[in-house]
């Protein structure tokens, strides 16, 4: 429809019409929804903001949708083309992670399930109607029941008003509901939970009140439970001068790596400093309240040297951290991940929990009354039932709504055959993923993008989801097909569809207005009541009677399969950009691959990209290595999601599923895989990179004088200085809260329309990113970071020596680059020192329809092109253009550039270096303040904050 | 009388040269034809397809062409120095080579002045380079070398038809022997401009006029030993003619060495990590190969020419020349591809190799400058005849 | 200035009373301004070696125009030894060097002393055979006279990358070698036109043939005059349009700071413009006069640039600096003087 | 009329032409063509100076100003800055301006020689094939007394 229609109704339009309007009501297709008048909101190519909810991962983060009016296929319409965080939302306040950045890659994928299917008589899927598919199901629900099957409903983790659906669909339906599946289900710590408090929860830590942070194989800043809520409160957290973090892992993380300190522990072997710790504690005076004797006694209580000698802890190290420990005002210690998930991973929740109760941490940052919702949630034990029953023939329909349980659950519980026992599979999912092939009928799942709805990720928050765009296929929410199947089942016509159900929910719940704010901001908080956290002291005197905490060390070398920051637990490998995307730890962007340790690779000859087989029992794995320093001898790691075929165990107790392979052996083939490695090396040799350099701290305390004195800069350099307009845009990195998530990564590829090139390019060494994260090993101890970015020299080396001017330095010292003037003689990259610049070495497009959220805001580079960061100039522009119509400059803060604005722990400044109240230019003129290869005369606009140094080293 | 029968016996015989057909001749002209048609193709096909066809990548975004490109130029200004350096020392050996040396000037011209448009992402677009009125009043960035290749190749070539007229000589060589040292200046400007290790360097200035004459040198024994044989020009073109030539090829290679050495040197003179972690990736790095190959190639056979007997033995010239050819080529590689390929940051150092596209076009260059070399043996007296005459008066 | 000349044997004991003198000087009157010696050094090293590089030059490509001017301009070449003796004191005053004290495995006193002295007194010996061999005429000449260069080249290089260079260490230009050893040739050309000039006044040789070699001179002067211009501004541009700072810092000084500012565009209007524009017509290259004065610009231009290469990072004593300066002329035109004495001698020794 | 002396051997050719020039014959009434140049001539004749020279030396002065000007000109027109170096950056236009000061200096002079021998004129090109390989004097005798 052409505008003018397009803003005829939107004239017409007011919230409550719109969500009904947004469903299944073919009538009004097009209609996108508002809620503030429109009129005083769109303006033609100035873009819209839709709060809803990312359903990624289970963290369900704040998300804004940003829509732009475009035309696509001579068509005029509007399309999200990025992911913004929702400012001020309590979970992940503006920030989002690359998955959550990437997430628009999945709404537009094209290999998403477009109708319903369902299987012809000669088993192969056919395109079907809903009808067709509801009349089906419910005949084959009634027929179960007939047969005295019970039908199933198998779905992953629901929250919010979906999940009260479901409840009163499969009562309606007489459907069992099974507990909810996910993979990451933190059983250990919920059981443990459950035996110490009562409470079967994963409660809710806020580590931004902490002083001192110990965390025991938790991942936070990767994938544990809500990664950019723990990301953020990080970021806030180091802002305290005497912010202290120990984390103790048997495996290698980034988070690790961003502790103060990391110690390496034995696989396995964190029961032994836990029980040491809570010993210590009970016996030193600071601690609040006191385990009862009878608990004490019956945890061991190991000796330091014991200590060490199992966990591999050195004794000095563990008397730091104890004490740190002890003198902190508010520490908070987390077990989880890796820790957890092994085989005494219950008890070592358990003597976590223990700890916080005894340091009374229960009342300040452990905090159960705001858990995450996950009581619906089951654990492996259920799906061990399921599988009996199934076994039996005893299932009638099992619905499997958005979850992957094929992949996710380990091999060796043969799911596939079990499944096949059932009378009939229905699938609801957007994508035609392992599970969704083993069932009869698959009902396509629109995206969250397209839908209405809520999530609830932890009590006392509810967000809404609602759509940025009208579904692009045949696909309906799980309300709408739940709704319509039990309709379908009582023979009735008309009926409510989901959005109507929603609307009723909300109003109940929160009533008329603040109904229309939670659509507005996207979220809604709602008082929790505050609980008493007690120890129950019998039920875990109980338990520990039968718990034999003798348990061995790991037999080594292991197998650690850990969560992967870019897929999770492997539901976002199918978006492109995530695979595009280097692991920040190994810079790895395509394919599978384990990490193996310096060391080892040593032993055994292993370089990149050399083969190694593992083998555990008759079991065999072959796979490139990535040589990993630091990484402890005997650990290797593979990532979830990259990887599914390993086989483990789970507990039987809690029914966590365990990430270990122990006795593992590792040979090496003699094959060589092709595998794109992009760090060309790990060394940094000195050059004035990393922050810890003397030469850049030597640099960046001679640039500081220089800004302070205000040294004559004429006086030393060859060239006359060169004026600037109002502004010097310029950036501050502060790499001590920067976590390399790699989010800006993702942000800056979708804002800035950079192609996508694939793993053949890739392995050519063509990657295309504009940001990227640079791993360097320091002296073999520690990995540190740097973002390498556009340096916007003011004395460009790439400027000069462009032949037609199609690269410059312009008046606000920007170094912009003219793409259709580039001819591509590429002599800019070459002299390049930061090697930020990009050629497009072929046509990169985005195949149909993932092109539908490229930015109209800037162009698509073709062929021959260099292309390179420009500040997100085209932001810049626009609040230049709005500046200029209130006839002043532009605002400190008012241009935020889109690595700057999903950043989680707020790492990156942006702003004008003229202005010297500016936020930006207060920062770089601090101590820490560097700027890379100063030495090379450059006079970069990026300010880097030096890492503090570490207090001690592992 | 004796000088009368010289001359006519000279015209005689040089022309006799345009007459003979023979078969060979037109079989080498053929192939040579073909693959340089081959290296057309090529090239349109990496202008549809894209850049990529080509190995370079992320740090290597020059390579093979680049170095064609100071190759052929190299080639070429050995003609000019040929005919314009040698005149302004009266050296007179020079006008058994002159001719041959100038038509090798226009045709290596014309062969490398299609490098820079090859290896460019949108070639074209290529016009964007030369700075033509537009109402736009876009110009063109004199501060960047590339221009300054544009200005100082644009019409070497165009001079050379002229430079019979005997009287003009001495200007127009006057003019040419600053005019090729500038040039080759220039070329080298486009490495010594950044401030790449490898490239950032005070030296190559004269270091690459050097080196251009050097193979150039080397490529007129290449193309003459042949030429002389087939037409049987061994009572014009004599052994002295070859020593003299040969003293040039030993005296350009030292000043080569000694610029290998220099360079090299001063990387581990001073503190200057990048200099020295540069220079010892050369040596020990990836393409060490190369670098030996080069050493061996332009430094150490050529002091063989320091023998007598040597400087005077076609055969053997004519092998040294092809190894200085090859030497030559391959020290612009690696000038090139290995200061590319690991600069100031670590994460992105790369690799590169060439592809079958960039083989393919580099082997359609010779062949187009080996087929117009033919046409010219056919078309025109390979000695310039008058000068010839004025020698063998004296 | 017959009166002047000695025998080989007085010529020597005026060498070392001179040279003695200039150490005295150095080490007692001035002992903090090593810069002073260093310019002496760098000046008279191009000269002398300069001037029979040009002789050696002509031999290797068997070109007959410096003929009438062999003998005097090899009559110098002792004087390559009586260098290289001086330089030796040198070490006496190694403190003018900044590397002195964070010395590394080429920037170390007792190795740079000897290996400089070694290449000179290498260069001397060559040197000495060579002129045997070419006053002779004999087949070898052609031979020693490339050996002669071959060593001239690295002699020259070194004096520009260990003396010079190295007095703003880390500072580095490869180039800076090559502006050396042909700043060193520029100067033996000028001296050649000097001498051609002063017979031409004289009448002494034949005239037709000294004014062939005037003109021969002149030319190669002009010519050196656009290479000079060449090669400096070839180190410049690289430095200039680089804008490393480390690099940069070496030409700011010498051309944003006065005095060095002034020094710096005197010399390259001495050493290139004023050559250059003086010597392009075809009468000038003819009037003994003329050339006599450009060449005399041409030398002061040397002085000026090697005071340049050294000021800003070594003091240099105007007053020892002139003395030394006249000694050490005074000691070149004995040698002018006495050279028929010494090559009648160096022609007897067998 | 004229008269016309014809020589095979190159010293006789300029025995006579001294004696010619001796006898009192001005220079300006003797043409001689020869298959190849030979520089004594110029000698015997006096021929003054090519003024070849003074087109050589215009064509480059404009050259050079040329250069310096367009370059000048161009940064000025449209300024742009370019890795902090001054719009006018002289180091870098000085290049620029030498190849001009060459190539004009060089096509002037080409020129000026055209312009000067009256080339390419038709009898020029065809005189040389009259006399082959001889040396010719032809004195052009109404002028002599």
């Amino acid at each position: 429809m052409d505008r003018r229609d397009f803003l005829k109704f939107l004239g017409i339009s007011s919230g409550t019409a719109m969500i009904s309007s947004c469903g299944v009501d073919k009538a009004n297709e097009k209609i996108i929804p508002y809620l503030i008048p429109p009129e005083q909101d769109v303006y033609p190519g100035k873009p819209v903001f839709y709060n809803t909810t990312c359903t990624e991962c289970p963290a369900n983060c704040g998300l804004s949708a940003r829509v732009n009016e475009k035309v696509y296929d001579e068509v005029r319409g509007l399309f999200p083309t990025k992911a913004e965080g929702v400012k001020g939302h309590p979970i992940n306040n503006g920030a989002l992670c690359p998955r959550g950045q990437a997430s628009l890659f999945r709404l537009y994928h094209p290999k998403r399930i477009q109708r319903p299917m369902m299987r012809d008589n000669d088993g192969n899927f056919r395109v079907a109607t809903w009808q067709e598919a509801y009349a089906y199901v419910t005949t084959e629900l009634q027929a179960a029941k007939e047969e005295k099957k019970d039908n199933l409903y198998f779905s992953g983790r629901t929250t919010g008003t979906l999940a009260g659906l479901i409840g009163r669909f499969c009562e309606e339906m007489g459907i069992e509901r099974l507990p909810e599946f996910e993979i990451f289900s933190h059983a250990n710590l919920r059981k443990a939970n459950e035996i110490v408090f009562n409470q079967p929860e994963v409660p809710h830590y806020h580590i931004k009140d902490a002083d001192f942070l110990l965390t025991i194989g938790a991942d936070i800043l990767e994938t544990f439970v809500s990664p950019v809520s723990n990301a953020a409160q990080y970021g806030e957290a180091v802002k305290n001068e005497n912010f202290t973090w120990y984390h103790l892992e048997p495996n290698l993380s980034m988070t690790g790596l961003k502790a103060t300190t990391r110690l390496a522990v034995n696989p396995h072997s964190e029961i032994y400093f836990l029980a040491y710790l809570l010993h210590a504690l009970s016996r030193s005076d600071i601690r609040k309240r006191r385990p009862s004797w009878a608990i004490m006694n019956m945890v061991p209580d190991p000796s330091a040297e014991e200590v060490s000698q199992k966990t591999g802890i050195s004794a000095e190290n563990l008397e730091h951290l104890v004490s740190a420990f002890f003198i902190a005002k508010r520490p908070l210690i987390i077990t989880g991940g890796v820790s957890t998930a092994q085989p005494g991973g219950l008890e070592a929740a358990l003597l976590t929990a223990l700890i916080q109760a005894a340091m009374g941490m229960n009342d300040t940052v452990v905090d159960f009354a705001h858990s995450q919702n996950y009581e619906k949630v089951g654990s492996m034990l259920d799906v061990q039932e399921l599988l009996e029953r199934l076994r039996n023939k005893a299932v009638g329909v099992i619905f499997i709504s958005r979850s992957n349980p094929v992949d996710d659950i380990s091999a060796n519980f043969n799911f596939v055959e079990e499944l096949k026992n059932a009378r009939l599979r229905v699938g609801m999912s957007d994508f035609m993923s392992a599970s969704m092939q083993e069932c009869d009928v698959v009902l396509p799942l629109s995206h969250s993008l397209e839908s209405w709805g809520d999530a609830a990720p932890r009590k006392g928050i509810r967000n809404v989801i609602q759509p940025a765009i009208e579904p692009q296929y045949d696909t309906r929410t799980e309300g709408d097909v739940l709704l319509e199947i039990m309709r379908t089942a009582s023979g009735q016509k008309q009926g409510p569809d989901y959005n109507q159900y929603l609307i009723e929910q909300w109003h109940s719940l929160y009533g008329e207005s603040e109904t229309v704010s939670l659509i507005e901001n996207g979220y809604i908080e709602e008082p929790v009541s505050p609980l008493s956290i007690a120890v129950d002291t019998r039920s875990v005197e109980s338990y520990l009677k039968n718990t034999d905490f003798s348990r061995e060390v790991a037999a080594q070398p292991v197998l650690i399969i850990t969560p992967s920051i870019r897929t999770y637990d492997g539901r976002s490998k199918v978006l492109p950009l995530l695979n595009e995307i280097p692991d920040p730890l190994t810079t790895v962007t395509y394919g599978e691959w384990v990490s193996v340790s310096a060391v080892a690779a040593k032993k055994m000859g292993l370089k990149d990209r050399d083969e190694i087989q593992i083998s555990v029992e008759n079991e065999n794995l072959n796979y490139p290595v990535k040589v990993q320093n630091v990484l402890p001898e005997n650990v290797y790691m593979v990532q979830r999601g990259l990887i599914y075929a390993i086989k483990t165990d789970i507990d039987s107790r809690s029914g966590e599923a365990s990430w270990y392979l122990d006795n593992i052996s590792a040979t090496k083939t003699g094959a060589v895989i092709p595998l794109p490695i992009l760090s060309g090396s790990m060394h940094e040799e000195g050059r004035g990179i990393l922050s810890s350099h003397e030469s850049v701290v030597e640099h960046s305390e001679h640039y500081n004088e220089k800004l302070k004195e205000e040294v004559d800069v004429e006086e030393e350099r060859i060239y006359p200085k060169h004026p600037h307009k109002n502004y010097r845009w310029g950036m501050t990195i502060n790499q001590d809260s920067c976590i390399n998530c790699a989010a800006c990564v993702a942000a800056c590829y979708v804002e800035n329309n950079i192609p996508v090139v694939g793993q053949k390019e890739q392995l050519q060494g063509r990657e295309m990113s504009w940001i990227r994260i640079e791993p360097f090993v320091r002296d073999d101890r520690d990995i540190e970071f740097t973002l390498m970015l556009c340096q916007q020299c003011d004395n460009a080396p790439c400027e000069p020596v462009c032949p037609v001017y199609a690269t410059y330095h312009n008046p606000e010292g920007l170094n912009v680059q003219v793409y259709n003037r580039c001819v591509g003689t590429r002599y800019c990259s070459n002299n390049c020192p930061y090697k930020v610049r990009r050629f497009n070495w072929f046509d990169h497009r985005l195949p149909k329809p993932w092109d539908k959220m490229y930015n109209p805001a800037l162009s698509v580079r073709g062929r021959g092109i260099m292309e390179k960061c420009t500040f997100c100039v085209q932001r810049i522009r626009a609040a230049e253009d709005m500046a200029k119509d209130e006839d002043r400059l532009v605002r400190d803060g008012e241009v935020v550039t889109a690595c700057q604005e999903t950043c989680p722990t707020k790492a990156i400044t942006f702003g004008n270096l003229m202005d010297d109240s500016s936020r930006v230019s207060q920062i770089a003129r601090s101590d820490e303040a560097y700027r890379v290869l100063e030495e090379l005369g450059t006079e970069p606009a990026i300010h880097y904050l030096r890492k503090k140094e570490r207090k001690s080293e592992a | 009388m004796r000088s009368i029968d010289y001359n006519e016996q000279l015209e005689h015989e040089v022309l006799a040269a345009l007459r003979k057909p023979n078969p060979w001749y037109w079989v080498a002209l053929v192939i040579c034809a073909l693959l340089f048609g081959m290296g057309l193709t090529l090239w349109i096909y990496q202008m549809l397809k894209g850049m990529g066809v080509a190995g370079l990548n992320n740090p290597v975004g020059w390579g093979v062409y680049i170095t064609d490109f100071v190759f052929w130029v190299g080639i070429a200004h050995s003609g000019t120095l040929i005919s314009a350096v040698l005149f302004l020392f009266r050296a007179k050996f020079r006008n058994a080579f002159n001719r041959s040396a100038e038509a090798m000037t226009i045709f290596a011209v014309m062969t490398a002045g299609l490098f820079p448009l090859i290896h460019l992402g949108r070639s074209w677009f290529f016009y964007w380079l030369f700075p033509y009125p537009n109402q736009r009043e876009i110009w063109v960035n004199f501060k960047s070398p590339l221009i300054w290749d544009v200005f100082s190749l644009g019409w070497v070539g165009s001079l050379r038809q002229w430079w019979h007229y005997n009287r003009l000589y001495i200007f127009l060589a006057a003019f040419a022997t600053p005019l090729v040292i500038s040039v080759h200046s220039v070329v080298s400007w486009d490495f010594a401009m950044s401030i790449i290790p490898g490239w950032h360097t005070t030296i190559f200035a004269p270091y690459f006029v050097a080196g251009a004459i050097f193979s150039g040198t080397a490529m007129v024994l290449t193309l003459v030993i042949p030429m002389r044989k087939i037409f049987r020009l061994e009572q014009y073109i004599t052994l002295n003619h070859f020593e003299k030539i040969s003293q040039v090829l030993l005296f350009t290679s030292l000043i080569v060495t000694y610029s290998y050495i220099v360079e090299f040197a001063l990387a581990f003179y001073g503190d200057h990590q990048f200099e020295a972690a540069h220079f010892t990736y050369r040596l020990l790095g990836d393409y060490q190969p190369f670098y030996i190959t080069m050493l061996i190639c332009n430094s150490l056979i050529p002091l063989t020419l320091f023998f007598r007997k040597l400087r005077r033995s076609i055969v053997y010239l004519f092998i040294l020349s092809i190894f200085v050819n090859i030497g030559m080529w391959l020290e612009r590689f690696v000038i090139i591809v290995t200061s590319l390929a690991k600069d100031f940051d670590p994460y992105s150092w790369g690799l590169y190799t060439p592809t079958m596209v960039e083989v393919g076009i580099t082997v359609g260059s010779f062949a187009m400058f080996f087929m117009f070399f033919l046409i010219f043996a056919k078309v025109l007296p390979v000695l310039s005849i008058t000068e010839l005459k004025e020698e063998a008066s004296e | 200035m017959n009166k002047l000349q000695l025998k080989p044997v007085m010529l020597g004991i005026a060498a070392i009373v001179i040279g003695a003198v200039i150490v005295l000087i150095q080490n007692i009157l001035i002992p903090e301004s090593g810069g002073t010696f260093l310019l002496t050094l760098t000046f008279w090293v191009a000269l002398i070696q300069g001037a029979v590089a040009v002789v050696a030059a002509a031999d290797a490509s068997a070109a007959k125009w410096i003929t009438p001017l062999k003998r005097e301009l090899l009559s110098f070449y002792p004087l390559i030894l009586f260098i290289a003796i001086l330089f030796l004191f040198l070490g006496l005053q190694m403190d003018v060097y900044p590397w002195i004290d964070k010395q590394n495995k080429w920037l170390n006193v007792p190795f740079f002393l000897v290996r400089n002295f070694l290449a000179m007194l290498v260069l001397y010996i060559v040197a000495h055979f060579y002129a045997k061999a070419t006053l002779a005429n004999s087949e070898g000449k052609g031979r020693w006279a490339i050996a002669y260069l071959f060593i001239y080249v690295t002699v020259q290089s070194l004096v520009a990358f260990d003396w010079v260079m190295s007095l703003a260490y880390p500072w580095v230009s490869t180039l800076f070698g090559g502006i050396f050893f042909m700043e060193a040739f520029y100067t033996g050309l000028v001296i050649a036109a000097l001498i051609a000039a002063y017979y031409l006044r004289k009448e002494v040789e034949d005239p037709v043939s000294m004014s062939k070699v005037l003109r021969d001179t002149a030319v190669f002067t002009f010519g050196f005059a656009l290479a000079w211009a060449g090669l400096f501004y070839a180190q410049f541009l690289v430095i200039w349009y680089g804008n490393i700072p480390e690099e940069t810092s070496y030409l700011v000084i010498r051309m944003h700071h006065s005095p060095y500012m002034e020094i710096f565009y005197v010399s390259v209007f001495f050493l290139f413009i004023l050559p250059f524009v003086g010597l392009i017509g075809r009468k000038a290259k003819i009037s003994p006069n003329w050339v006599t004065l450009v060449a005399f610009i041409v030398l002061a231009g040397i002085v000026l640039e090697r005071i340049l290469f050294i000021l800003p990072d070594a003091s240099i004593n105007p007053i020892a600096a002139v003395a030394e300066f006249i000694l050490m002329g005074f000691l070149f035109l004995l040698f002018f003087a006495s050279r028929d004495q010494f090559i009648k001698a160096l022609e007897m020794s067998k | 009329m004229n008269e016309q002396l014809l020589f095979d051997d190159k010293n006789k050719f300029l025995q006579k032409l001294e004696e010619l020039v001796k006898s009192g014959v001005s220079p300006r009434n003797i043409a001689v063509s020869t298959p190849y140049p030979v520089h004594e001539v110029e000698h015997i004749l006096k021929t003054p100076p090519s003024p070849l020279r003074f087109f050589t030396l215009l064509g480059a002065l404009f050259g050079l100003l040329f250069g310096a000007w367009f370059t000048s000109w161009t940064s000025i027109n449209w300024p742009l800055i370019g890795g902090g170096k001054p719009i006018i950056s002289v180091p870098a236009f000085v290049i620029v301006a030498f190849e001009l000061t060459v190539l004009f200096g060089g096509v002037i002079s080409f020129l000026g020689f055209l312009f000067l021998t009256r080339l390419p004129s038709v009898k020029s090109i065809i005189s040389p094939e009259e006399y082959g390989n001889r040396f010719v004097i032809q004195i052009h005798s109404e002028e002599k007394k």
